[in-house]
């Protein structure tokens, strides 16, 4: 489908996510299966109606917590690419926040890959959701990443 | 943000501990309690992230209720408590993460 | 994203997938999440490289089945639509033979129904793959479809 | 497809036994085994799945081999070989499926 060599892909962008463009990415001969998880915003959140969202990250950090998913996904499944964006910044509703796509050459592998992603960047990557409504704004609830019990054990 | 590294507040901190510099960053709702995205700190030697939070907390005095409800990271990679923190280490005040 | 009223597909087409127009199909505001399912054409098959496929299908009975996948879906799952588009005729490698696409409010009941929708069109659904190579064609192993044990206990 | 009902095989069967009309299809390696995709047929009535298949394995011996990896379908619905054929049937010899 491509003649260029084929990589992953981890990215933080403030524009649109072309979904179709990263699906091509991932896409090659030797796979016969992509799955693909799109986040986008949904018009309510615990029953109120959203305005808006906006995202913001540390980014040099997510970008490096993505990289350390894509590298899981790998050691974990038998799949072939896996591709990783995350917009920041104002989102509208139906807008898409996060896309991931995975190819692989069967589609078990590319399935838990894909969602062994996105549970990890839910779990994991530091970007943080700012939900607008029409009478004001919360931080998203969240998750607390896993963190090392005690520097003692570690390095 | 480079720009902004010589503006940051100093501890206040006796002058004979030798003392080691270090960025300083919070996010999310932290950022927005403390009016404060990023400052260059400096920081006695042998401190731990513990510590470097008890500053920030002392002062702003919200900032202590997060406690428990916040990691820190060292250098980009999340960290225990007790981690010592080294010269030039960056330091980030995360909340629980909601990107997806 | 759209005001027509949305509703499931089912389709067996002879050209292209568009998936983009079926992922436009099943997202809307009150949805958070789609999967998606791709399966295409591999260059190759049991270590030998395959020209092109032929898929042929028993076409009235496999919309029936596709239908009852997606009622079953929706009996299992949490989820908003779903579209299952299966291409006949020729195929090149790297063509999309498959798509299924799944919206719902959140992702793990996308994720499950997606996947269990592409499981069950493998088992179920009566389409056939012919597998052509430089000196031969083949048709591909199947799965035998679970069927009633005797019609003493039938309707 | 209509065009090609009145072309089908008939069965030989004694006159005397009540006779019923079906239709008769073959997909997959079965049809490019028996060069058949779709037949009229007339069975006794009170015949099983298995009798009908029965009756093409005798034309198309071939097609003995095949009989525990293939399924059959009434109706568009997967049957057991036990269910009686119905004037009107659609019947289906049905392969191992490999669609996706």
């Amino acid at each position: 489908m491509t003649t260029s060599i084929q990589q992953d892909k981890f990215e933080l962008v403030r524009e649109a996510i072309d979904a179709g463009a990263l699906v091509r990415h991932v896409r090659a001969g030797q796979d016969g299966a992509i799955v693909t998880f799109d986040g986008f915003v949904r018009n309510e959140s615990h029953g109120r109606e959203t305005s808006y969202l906006e995202y913001e990250a540390y980014e040099s950090m997510a970008l490096g917590k993505m990289k350390e998913i894509a590298a899981q996904v790998h050691e974990k499944f038998a799949i072939h690419l896996v591709v990783i964006v995350h917009r920041l910044g104002r989102l509208e509703i139906g807008e898409t926040s996060v896309f991931i796509a995975v190819s692989a050459p069967h589609r078990g592998a590319a399935f838990d890959a894909c969602r062994y992603a996105i549970d990890t960047l839910k779990r994991t990557v530091p970007i943080w959701k700012k939900e607008y409504f029409a009478d004001g704004a919360v931080w998203a609830d969240g998750e607390l990443p896993p963190t090392p019990p005690s520097a003692k054990s570690a390095s | 943000m480079a720009g902004r590294w010589g503006t940051g507040y100093n501890f206040c901190m006796p002058s004979v501990v030798p003392s080691l510099r270090v960025k300083v960053l919070f996010f999310g709702r932290l950022r927005e309690l403390t009016g404060l995205a990023e400052e260059a700190g400096e920081l006695p030697e042998g401190a731990t992230l513990a510590q470097v939070f008890e500053r920030y907390a002392e002062r702003y005095p919200k900032l202590a209720g997060f406690r428990n409800s916040m990691v820190v990271s060292r250098n980009q990679e999340f960290a225990a408590w007790d981690t010592r923190v080294s010269a030039g280490d960056e330091i980030a005040f995360l909340p629980p993460v909601s990107g997806g």
